[in-house]
């Protein structure tokens, strides 16, 4: 056994092997293969199986329109949404690390971040990412409407647009209220005052009045759908939380699940739009 | 100086302003072989890089408002949409050009042409990843991320706006309740927004740019994006100040500025201005014209238009029925905004129908 | 137009469209072909296009070894172990809203949510789906290792799911702590007392104080990836705060983005083992 | 009844306790042909079964701990992993019998059949799903989930357990320090899972049950399993009380137990007892027999062995250097646990190397 080793380990030496061979033996052995499924050499095979076994690149094609890949086509602004939100993502993490979601904390964590970080920026790149994500999201849609790449078969993935648009709004806006500011309280006052007015679900809503038993109105100041969101009759430390876990992780879920969707249909439906 | 800012000032009301905004739109559609040129669109650049230097240099009150860092966002939305429309705007002539001579869209050349995704596409990804990267850490590291005082409820700020991308909403408030500005209208705005594929049944113009073969579709999505979302955004911005009264871009936001309000509901004007005989007490009855009203325009309206226009009828034997007919509807509720804006204008009107006792007012 | 209108409804009274006619039209229909792709009849082909064209069930092939679908082969061990990964996600989500971090509120808002909600078990479900996650986390690598399963090609996927084991394990250590009572507090403390004796990194480790610069020791008390872990020298606020951010986001973002590559793999490392 | 009990926790201590799991895990691999059979299964569980009842009845501390709330959840684990366990050796041991008939494995009869995963695969998934909903359903609304007095840093109590599933952990930390049981052999733990597949080359015994093709594999597996984690869980939970010292299974939790702790170093074994000259002052020195043991078993001990048995120089001809040689280190590293239990009961070994100066104690 000893012997052996020594001789293997001579052989080792006395072969002295080039960068290139210690890479192909990387390349080549078992625990290699195993992960990656191909080798490293750029042939057109390991660039097919480059997209295909590994499942972050699996959300491409392996081949796509080459006018489909240019940047005057696309813009780049879907891709760039999907950027903004990864981003987001790893930002709001690191946020949440620092950030107490109760009316007494909030503020002061906020105010501590700024204060007490040096060269602190992660604020910044949440907040910036965010408007940035809303007006990524809006030129990809626009994009998409002026090449027509909403018409068939591509239909109900535009409806996923449209719906991962509202979540991005509604992402921003449930952000929007967590450093408990004076600019976080009353935009947001503003902002979800319009759910007092819902049809019959709101108690200033028209036809709420009508939904009554024995004279008793069934939705009311303390039963309706804005008393709902926001837990209580106006913005207070109840939104706070019930705002914080929407944001935080009830809304990302739904957009994270949407996205799967809405990526793994541009592939279903043929890959980035292009003329017949 | 002073002289040309107070004369904007004066010059831009809301009117005025959805007015300029309407005549840019169509001066837009209309001249699209003309600014697309990119000599000519570099002009418009500079010119509206030059009108906003000229602001800031010469107006403080426009440098605070700009300068606020959750405003900034809003420049980089106004260039960024107005790049990609000049961009979309650009190819779509181009193609336009090339398919009235018989040839594909340039899209065509390329677009059999297939390239790997690894390394072709997943490259380009990675550039612009790095890119966009470096881009936000600027911003984040020239612009400190605001911070007002804790929250209080004791204390309302004025104005009270929302979020920017909302205020096109809160614009709306102006004109209708917040039962349908603020909820039935988004709802439409979203289920209008998803009906689109299932309304555009034109086969012309998918997977390139083009505006010759789809003007029916692309005029009224401008129309909803840039009239009634983006520029109310810039207005609820730059021209909405406290108590929402409307200001100039230069004007000074005066707390104590008194707007007079002399708007007068519709069952007034006609049972007590025209008929003279008073408010009936009955509510149903009292609003009676305004239900008329409202009735003809989403009931009586749609026939009588497919019946006089050509090319509604058109339309109408190429989509059928249901189609056609929600196709009306969302036109319609995206019309009753600008309609609404005009009477208010023109007639001081407030309420079509107007029954606050049940909180329905149109 | 009106005549029309009034043909059309004529005609549609005229058919009288019987339940299954309705069923097709709607099954035919723009709107569900552009959701569905496929129709709706129980022919083979929609039995492959129903796999293919959703983009949960592909996460399976679209057939299956007879001999891998057999409950006393595969125990449906994985698919448990994923069904009580989403079942906690639901129920962690509904807990959240109830919950505030602090280590003024975090122990009696579990009270509350105990005295306060009638028939309240949420907190149970919660508690006792993740003591099943880890049990049947393990049961199914167990069946894998006596079914040999993680032989080539399917090795890495074996690695990805010892990961996944050590995910789980992490998800309900940190969770441990919520509840911010004495049982939570020791268990965790007993937990992360280890982490001092970490080589290297720890300063009650071997070899921490080998590392110092002129005398100056640098793994020290307030140093050591214990405090780091903790964010103070013992379980404390700091300490709640860090682990309520790793349980409810950080840990759940790792294990679901690892579970998509692990059923990915499965998928193509040949679906679900069975003799060649 | 009362001398059942004192009997049972008078011959139960730690190493009797582990000598009786290893001779029932020794018996589980040695009489697989005969536990397999249903009917005698039935009989092992009717005894199982009856054990806990019987402890349940008759010791009111045993009852008291296993009704723990979060106790529950170690019932649930130790039966099914013993029926799976069934289960496996069960499909196995008929596999076996059906390839020494020279048949193939009764997985093969069926895998070569495909069949569609919808609906096939996805209504078990379905059914599978709704009754473990329900028997989650039940098991909340039956058992509350325990919620003991606030968290207090002043009141420390006494034992301090960690999570169930952790107790192997902590029950390792007995026999070594923290810096092993609780960092480098979980982490070895974690490694050696993973690198079984890359270890493993038999390939024979993928996707069927069977244990005579792969008994080199399984046999380990299982120990590490049962032995060394599942049945130290157990242990933890019942037999482990106040101070951590031991208990048997129906011993009241003495808070004043005293357990008289003898242990000796291998360095005072050697220097003081053996060579009677006292302990050298230098901490090398001192520990220099220490260093040789552990240099020994990892070190030395591989070729020896290699070289003494046939079965390990075959194995080294399969794998090839490497490979085996990351085998027996794991290997070595797994049978660190038992040897040092088996030398504190024999000899009170407390460290083989131990250098409390730098926290380096082995």
């Amino acid at each position: 056994m000893l012997d052996k080793l020594k001789k293997k380990i001579d052989e080792i030496f006395a072969q002295s092997p080039s960068p290139e061979a210690v890479k192909k033996a990387i390349a080549e052995g078992q625990v290699w293969k195993s992960i990656f499924r191909h080798g490293y050499p750029d042939t057109p095979r390991n660039r097919v199986m480059a997209v295909l076994s590994n499942v972050f690149l699996h959300l491409h094609p392996v081949k796509a329109r080459h006018s489909g890949v240019k940047m005057s086509y696309t813009w780049c602004m879907g891709g760039l949404s999907f950027f903004l939100f990864l981003n987001l993502t790893v930002t709001g993490i690191l946020l949440m690390f620092y950030y107490r979601p109760t009316a007494e904390y909030a503020y002061y964590d906020i105010v501590a971040l700024r204060e007490h970080v040096p060269l602190g920026i992660m604020r910044e790149i949440h907040r910036w990412g965010a408007h940035a994500m809303v007006i990524a999201v809006w030129l990809h849609m626009f994009r998409v409407f002026m090449t027509g790449s909403y018409k068939p078969p591509r239909e109900f993935n535009w409806v996923i647009g449209v719906i991962l648009l509202v979540i991005t709004l509604l992402l921003s806006f449930t952000g929007y209220l967590l450093p408990w500011d004076q600019l976080a309280m009353w935009a947001i006052t503003v902002g979800t005052n319009m759910a007092r007015a819902t049809p019959f679900m709101g108690y200033e809503g028209p036809g709420a009045s009508m939904i009554q038993i024995g004279g008793v109105h069934l939705v009311n100041g303390g039963s309706d759908i804005h008393f709902a969101l926001l837990g209580g009759h106006f913005v207070s430390e109840a939104t706070l939380i019930r705002f914080y876990v929407l944001h935080c992780v009830v809304v990302p879920i739904v957009a994270a699940t949407l996205m799967a969707i809405h990526f793994w249909r541009v592939r279903k439906d043929g890959g980035i739009s292009g003329p017949l | 100086m002073h002289y040309i800012l107070d004369a904007i000032d004066f010059v831009l009301q809301p009117w005025s302003y959805f007015l300029f905004s309407v005549i840019a739109f169509w001066a837009m559609i209309k001249y699209r072989e003309k600014w697309t040129e990119p000599a000519f669109a570099v002009k418009l650049l500079w010119g509206a890089i030059g009108a906003i230097v000229f602001s800031m240099v010469y107006s403080v009150h426009f440098r605070e408002i700009a300068s606020l860092p959750d405003n900034v966002p809003i420049f980089l939305m106004v260039f960024s949409v107005g790049f990609f429309t000049w961009l979309s705007f650009r190819q779509g002539v181009l193609n336009d050009r090339r398919i009235a001579q018989g040839q594909p869209p340039i899209e065509k050349e390329t677009s059999d042409k297939k390239v790997y995704v690894w390394p072709d596409l997943v490259y380009i990804e990675f550039i612009a990843t790095v890119v966009a990267g470096v881009v936000l850490l600027i911003w984040s590291l020239c612009l400190h991320a605001p911070l007002e005082q804790a929250a209080t409820p004791a204390w309302t700020p004025n104005p009270s706006k929302a979020p920017w991308y909302f205020l096109g909403l809160q614009e709306m408030l102006v004109y209708y309740d917040p039962w349908l500005a603020g909820v039935v209208f988004p709802t439409l705005i979203i289920v209008g927004l998803m009906a689109i594929p299932y309304i555009d049944k034109n086969p012309k113009g998918a997977g390139y740019y083009t505006f010759n073969e789809r003007k029916l579709a692309i005029i009224p999505f401008l129309f909803g994006f840039f009239i009634l979302w983006v520029t109310l955004i810039f207005l609820g911005t730059f021209m909405r100040g406290p108590g929402w009264n409307f200001f100039g871009p230069y004007e000074n936001w005066d707390l104590h500025k008194v707007v007079v309000l002399n708007n007068v509901n519709l069952s007034e004007y006609i049972w007590v201005r025209i008929l003279g005989i008073g408010l009936p007490s009955n509510f149903l009855l009292r609003e009676i014209w305004g239900f008329l009203a409202v009735g003809f325009y989403l009931i009586g309206l749609p026939p009588l238009l497919t019946k006089k226009i050509p090319l509604l009828q058109e339309l109408l034997e190429k989509m059928g029925v249901v189609r056609y007919g929600i196709l009306i509807f969302l036109f319609l509720s995206m019309a009753a905004l600008p309609i609404k804006m005009v009477l208010r204008w023109l007639i001081n009107l407030k309420y079509i129908v107007a029954i606050p006792e049940i909180f329905f007012n149109i």
